[in-house]
């Protein structure tokens, strides 16, 4: 339960409020040793700032970095500064240290994916969570058919990763769609939320795995979306976020139906938490 | 099964006392009967009862001396396997960087006495949740490894028990080292006493014991079997887990919301809830940290408060989870109920609010 | 992450009983490293001493009562970056908000034989009413390990442990044997913010509800459940017309037990 | 012509909001004014219509510095209309309640408020900084009050365990014990603290007074006697409003109360003084031994008419209260009942007990189902109010060449002699000094 401690490599303002932490293990760390920084797409890691507290962040980097890229491994975090955690956090510099516990969760479904179609859609901060699994999917690119990346954000401010969403959108074997909600400014793209996307693009519905990350209430319409185009319920995986204490079932925070989002999650198959995800105030 | 005396009980409590245990059990204080340390047996609650309902608890003189004379209280064992409240740990600033102080926790031996059945399945439970599952909790495991368990079979129920329909007692089956039955008769009180582990054994060897005759072994029956009859509660628990999945949206949610108070109570009474919270904090300097880990119930709105407001806002939500967890999902997530008919929830509401009654109400007007 | 100036701390006062601020002086173990990590820039009960503002943290003790207070506390907020409010009366309006629910001029000339010399007016109101307040401490009076707690969040710019729920769950972490259950005695803890350490129920008493309503109070049951106790309608009335009077559930609550 | 005013907005270092002014003409003081301008909060007003069990954490609220002495007041003044006596362990921890009190209360003025005065620092925290043992010491004895009263009544402000007929729990013996030990440190360092005020710096000030205090024929008093003064005063204290009179001047939100002349309804009546000058003065020889030795060792005579030495004679008073505090832990045997029973009845019931600032008196007019009609409450500040402007006129007229400041600052001195307690005197205090 005793956090390792790590230390911020790299500080990258992502927009005005959202930023991208790079964090070594600090040596001496004796369980980081042992554990290596390894996780799986989906997963996140407990993050603690000296003196103020902790907080579930997804790891939003590549799970299979090319050999020695880095080394030693990183873990990277997209935060959102909304409350007094994550802000405290978006005053990190590089050297400054903090805890982390994990990685913990479930992860997408890297291998039942293989083969098939896959339909991601992201909604604001959701894409972080989303990437490590873009990442892998894109370093085994011939394991899967086609590759469909649905992104929606406020505003044109609030594009993540804007660089690497560039480049994506440059690749042939990568579809990618970036909608706003309010275009401000030289927007020429979509505007609209992102379910708006899903009747544009073309995959085979029987075929697809579909993976799904942000806001409740986007991740309820995008289903209802999928579903109208015949992607099955069990091809469904959406990524829940409850309030979490301890992230190992103990604390009970994270209940969500029979399930806790800690260790159940917080990649669920759709159809397996149907059952509660329609209902208010679970 | 063997026979001991009434003294005997405190040869009993010097053994375990003289193998470095210290016991913990019931005794009166501030008016109910609670767990507390015990030095010898006159600390129990020797010829006292309680009498228990919705909303109510009180004690009452019985006409004999019997020293299990009661069933359970206002405590339960949770309150020494993980206490209320935990410091997790400390750290401190050290110039840039920080450090965690780990310090090794001396944790002493506990005898528990008077445990009752639906305590033991209570117990189970937890363990299920600490330390049978992928992850163990170490403040749960150092404590649990150490007790030394005496049970008490229920020589009486009370107005709020329903272990019966739980499947959890009044007999005490497994998860103890030593199990007794008191039999109280004119001129003659003694306990019948069952060995549930070696070191049970040991322990009785140096208490001054006989074989149990037919005659005593049926009166233990007898007295489960009584007491089984007395229970104040039932419930049906039938296709529980569906029943309840099925009825997210029943009308009674709304009405039992109207006299809930979220409170709380009822989940800190539970044997069995487990839920926590934390607190990091820092003093006046800034220099050092400290994580706290408090017991926590589903009833309050930090609960599930996720940025932008809590997910269960309304008391309905809050008591469906409660009761919804206990009796359902528990069993999806532990593959046992939650619930041990203890009775505590209801005896401790402060409005009476009865998990039986909201059961019944539910399955009668689904 | 070292500090760089000290920051100031001003503490105000308005119509109140100093206790609130008094426990920062009672917090004797404390005081001299809070003197250490804060600059004492404004607090009469304690030094002569005034450095003028901003002042980074204001600490408001008491509640508005008269027209030159209204504009006080105008000007307390535009010299206060944070301002927390401690206290009954500076988060509900105190004791004597009690005359929100009289007619003021028979409250004036019961205590003072010259009413013409008196001015106030006729509510008595919380700061919050006023002005924007960052964050409300409760009690009557705080609790003193509570106001510690907010100092040292506030220094450290972490959100103050200071749980919303009910006096119960404290009863409970203690291993308090509830008055209600146990013994009858009517208690208001099941609907009142927790905070104090469960003091009263402690001490064999019931709840009076001196920490004001908790997140989600339904008073409305609890009152239910104090006539089936015993409590006439007077009792109920007076209860929750106390040091949280005009807090606005047990203000409500109060009302419907009035004839 | 020359006139200068002097004028202090914001009294510090004193409970509540007060200010002062004194107008001088040439070289006479014209006027003096101790404003209180603390907001009122109409406590009697809202007392009508209360229960009368509701009195003691009610009043307690009028002053979060003192709130025994309003919970203490309101109980012996209900138990007077009911007729009911509490005696035994149960008056024994009364006082013992007090006694916290009073070590906390004096403790806060003597050091926090009090000697930085004589040493002229702004606070007791800048005075920390020259003097850090001693400021230590001061809170740490300010602290073992507070031990006293959490422990008997929950907490230290507004304590919750005080009830008509007693308290709502006792302690065990066992729980009093970790005091007792608290206490011997206490009383050697309240011993230390008579010695180190006996050597502050005095200005030459001797006032005649009448002082007016409790009497009671075997203790120093707290919770009961006989008023008494040293000018022939001698009451029961149901006879109070036979001898007191308040009156409201417009300056002020507190009422100012003077002694009647016997025989005449004149208002202008006899000042008098209340507090620990008083008391003292009144009842030295029923200090205990140490007290006393520590009095007369410090150069202290049995009477004391300078105010400004009051902080040697609060000192006296604390090392009183940790022996006294020490004796009826040594002797507390718990009670077999928390309170005395009590039944409502019509009637009116007077109390008086003597708050750390001096007697505080309370009256309440009660019906048959105990419900509250009429409340009358006497806090010492406001009885100190006019004396307090008129040593502030002596002061003044005695060190009229002074330099401002330094006049500014001894005439608040002057007024913290008296340790006045605003949020008291309004259940209202405001400084101004004007020279013309
Ligand atoms: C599995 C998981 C993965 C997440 N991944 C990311 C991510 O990659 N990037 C990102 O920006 N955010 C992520 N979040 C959300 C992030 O945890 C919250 O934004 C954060 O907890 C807010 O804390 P705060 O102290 O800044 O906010 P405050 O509003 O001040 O929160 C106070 C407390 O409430 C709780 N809380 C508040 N909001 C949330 C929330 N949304 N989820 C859980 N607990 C909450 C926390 O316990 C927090 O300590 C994730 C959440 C979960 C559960
Ligand atoms: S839910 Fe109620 S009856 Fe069941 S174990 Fe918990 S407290 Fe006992
Ligand atoms: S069910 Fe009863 S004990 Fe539980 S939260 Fe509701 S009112 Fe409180
Ligand atoms: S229990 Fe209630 S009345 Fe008593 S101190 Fe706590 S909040 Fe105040």
């Amino acid at each position: 339960m005793l956090p390792d401690l790590y230390r911020v490599q790299r500080v990258r303002q992502e927009t005005h409020d959202t930023f991208t932490l790079e964090l070594e293990p600090m040596s001496g760390g004796q369980q980081v040793a042992a554990k290596g920084v390894s996780f799986a797409a989906g997963q996140f890691n407990m993050l603690y700032i000296f003196g103020v507290g902790e907080v579930p962040i997804s790891i939003s980097g590549n799970p299979t970095p090319r050999k020695v890229r880095v080394s030693p491994p990183r873990f990277v975090h997209t935060t959102r500064a909304v409350g007094t955690v994550t802000k405290a956090m978006g005053k990190l510099k590089r050297g400054d240290v903090l805890g982390v516990r994990g990685p913990f969760g479930s992860h997408w479904p890297m291998e039942e994916a293989v083969g098939k179609d896959i339909v991601m859609v992201a909604g604001g901060i959701g894409l972080a969570p989303l990437r490590p699994a873009l990442y892998q999917f894109l370093s085994q690119r011939e394991n899967y058919n086609r590759i469909i990346l649905l992104y929606g954000t406020r505003s044109p401010a609030d594009i993540l990763y804007r660089r690497e969403l560039e480049q994506w959108r440059a690749r042939f074997d990568l579809e990618v769609q970036v909608t706003v909600d309010q275009a401000m400014g030289a927007w020429h793209g979509n505007v609209g939320v992102v379910t708006t996307l899903i009747p544009r693009v073309s995959f085979d519905p029987l075929r697809t795995i579909a993976l799904i990350c942000g806001p409740e209430i986007m991740m309820r319409f995008t289903i209802l979306e999928l579903q109208k185009r015949g992607v099955g319920k069990e091809n469904i995986f959406i990524s829940m976020e409850r309030n979490m204490k301890c992230a190992i079932g103990f604390c009970g925070h994270c209940q969500f139906g029979p399930t806790f989002i800690c260790k159940d999650g917080p990649v669920f198959r759709y159809d397996r938490i149907q059952e509660w995800f329609g209902k208010r105030e679970i | 099964m063997q026979i001991i005396d009434r003294n005997s009980l405190d040869i009993l409590f010097d053994t375990l006392k003289r193998r470095g245990f210290n016991l913990v059990g019931p005794t009166i204080r501030d008016g109910a009967i609670v767990y507390d340390r015990l030095t010898s047996t006159a600390d129990l609650p020797i010829g006292w009862t309680d009498e228990q309902n919705g909303g109510t608890y009180r004690l009452k003189k019985r006409a004999d001396v019997a020293v299990f004379g009661y069933t359970v209280g206002p405590h339960s064992w949770k309150k020494l396997l993980y206490p209320s409240v935990q410091r997790l740990w400390r750290a401190k600033r050290d110039g840039e960087n920080f450090q965690f102080i780990t310090e090794d926790e001396e944790v002493s031996k506990f005898a528990f006495i008077g445990v009752r059945s639906c305590e033991l399945h209570a117990i189970a439970i937890q363990d299920k949740v600490f330390i049978n599952g992928k992850y163990i909790d170490p403040v749960y495991k150092l404590r649990r490894e150490n007790v030394f368990i005496v049970t008490v079979n229920c020589g009486k129920a009370s107005g709020t028990c329903f272990c019966v329909s739980m499947n959890t007692g009044p007999r005490a089956t497994f998860g103890f080292d030593l199990a007794l039955t008191e039999i109280l008769e004119d001129n003659h009180h003694r306990f019948t006493v069952e060995v549930g582990t070696e070191r049970g054994a040991e322990i009785l060897r140096e208490v001054p014991h006989r074989e149990a005759d037919e005659e005593e072994k049926a009166k233990v029956e007898d007295i489960v079997a009584k007491t089984a009859r007395q229970m104040g509660r039932t419930l049906d628990t039938t296709d529980i887990k569906d029943l309840l999945y099925r009825n997210y949206e029943h009308p009674r949610w709304d009405e039992v919301a109207s006299r809930c108070l979220t409170c709380g109570n009822c989940t800190l009474v539970c044997p069995t809830c487990f839920c926590t919270t934390v607190e990091d904090v820092t003093d006046l300097t800034g220099e050092h940290a400290e994580r706290w880990r408090k017991w926590d119930s589903c009833f309050t709105m930090d609960f599930s408060y996720i940025h932008g407001g809590s997910i269960r806002s309304s008391s309905k939500a809050r008591y469906r989870q409660w009761m919804t967890h206990k009796l359902a999902t528990w069993i999806d997530q532990f593959g046992t109920s939650g619930c041990v008919g203890c009775g505590r929830c209801i005896t401790w509401c402060p409005v009476a609010i009865d998990i039986t009654e909201e059961v019944r109400a539910i399955r009668g007007k689904e | 992450m070292t500090r760089k100036r000290k920051p100031k701390l001003a503490v105000w006062k308005f119509a109140s009983c100093d206790g609130c601020q008094l426990s920062l002086l009672d917090c004797e173990d404390e005081l001299l490293t809070v003197v250490d990590e804060v600059e004492i820039a404004y607090f009469l009960e304690a030094s002569r001493a005034v450095v003028k503002g901003p002042y980074d943290l204001s600490l408001v003790e008491g509640s508005i009562t008269t027209p030159l207070d209204v504009r006080r506390i105008q000007q307390v907020r535009q010299a206060s970056k944070f301002l927390v409010t401690i206290g009954a009366c500076a988060t509900a309006g105190g004791i004597q908000a009690l005359r929100n629910f009289k007619d003021i001029n028979e409250f004036i000339s019961v205590v003072y034989a010259r009413p013409e010399y008196i001015e106030t007016l006729d509510k008595s109101t919380p700061i919050a009413n006023h002005v924007f307040v960052d964050f409300e401490l409760r009690g009557c009076p705080i609790n003193k390990r509570q106001l510690i707690e907010v100092i040292s969040a506030f220094l450290q710019g972490r959100k103050p442990n200071t749980p919303a729920h009910s006096v119960c769950i404290e009863c409970k972490l203690r291993g308090t044997v509830c008055v209600m259950v146990a013994h009858g005695t009517p208690c208001l803890g099941p609907i009142t913010h927790t905070g104090c350490g469960a003091i009263c129920p402690s001490y064999h008493r019931g709840c009076y509800g001196c920490f004001g309503p908790m997140e989600t109070p339904n008073t409305a049951s609890l009152s239910a459940w104090w006539s089936r106790l015993g409590a006439k309608e007077q009792d109920i009335l007076r209860v929750f017309r106390g040091f949280n009077a005009y807090a606005e559930a047990f203000r409500k609550e109060s009302e419907v037990h009035e004839k | 012509m020359k006139s200068r005013t002097i004028k202090v907005n914001y009294l510090a270092r004193v409970e509540g909001e007060g200010a002062l002014y004194v107008k001088i003409k040439n070289t006479t003081v014209v006027d003096v004014k101790l404003k209180i301008f603390e907001p009122p909060r109409f406590f009697e007003a809202f007392l009508r219509g209360r229960a009368f069990t509701e009195a003691p954490d009610i009043t307690a609220r009028i002053c979060g510095i003192c709130p025994i002495a309003y919970q203490m007041s309101a109980v012996h003044a209900m138990e007077d209309a009911l007729d009911v006596v509490v005696d035994g362990q149960l008056r024994a921890l009364r006082r013992l309640i007090y006694c916290g009190e009073w070590i906390e209360s004096h403790s806060l003025h003597v050091y926090m408020l009090h000697a930085p005065d004589f040493l002229g620092y702004e606070s007791a925290i800048h005075m920390a900084r020259d003097y850090p043992e001693i400021v230590q010491r001061g809170l740490q004895l300010k602290k073992v009050g507070n031990e006293i009263v959490t422990h008997l009544g929950g907490r230290e402000i507004h304590p919750i365990n005080v009830r008509v007929g007693g308290f709502y729990k006792v302690p065990t013996k066992q729980e009093l014990k970790p005091l007792a030990e608290r206490l011997k440190w206490a009383r050697n360092a309240a011993f230390e603290t008579v010695r180190w005020t006996a050597t502050l710096p005095f200005p030459e000030f001797e006032q005649d007074y009448e002082f007016v205090a409790l009497q009671h024929p075997e203790e120093y008093p707290f919770n009961e006697g006989r008023l008494v003064s040293n000018k022939g005063l001698d009451i029961a204290v149901r006879d109070y409003d036979d001898y007191f009179v308040e009156e409201h001047v417009p300056h002020s939100n507190a009422l100012h109360s003077v002694l009647k002349e016997q025989g005449s309804d004149n208002l202008t009546g006899r000042l008098y003084l209340v507090g620990p000058l008083a008391r003292y003065n009144l009842n030295f020889h029923r200090l205990s031994p140490l007290a006393q030795d520590a009095a007369r060792s410090a150069g202290l005579s049995p009477v004391c008419r300078n105010p400004f030495q009051s902080i040697i004679v609060r000192s006296v008073e604390i090392l009183y209260a940790c022996d006294e505090a020490l004796r009826l832990i040594q002797e507390y045997e718990p009670p077999e009942k928390p309170a005395v029973e009590v039944q409502p009845r019509a009637a009116t019931g007077y109390g008086c007990t003597e708050a750390p600032r001096g007697i505080l008196y309370h009256r309440y007019r009660i019906d048959d189902d105990g419900t509250i009609l009429d409340a009358k409450i006497v806090p010492p500040t406001s009885q100190n109010q006019k004396i307090i402007e008129r040593d502030l006129y002596q002061f003044v007229s005695k060190n009229i060449e002074l330099p401002k400041q330094k006049l500014t600052q001894q005439c608040e001195q002057t007024i913290r002699n008296y340790d006045p307690c605003i949020s008291c005197a309004t259940h209202f205090l405001k400084l101004n000094i004007e020279q013309e």
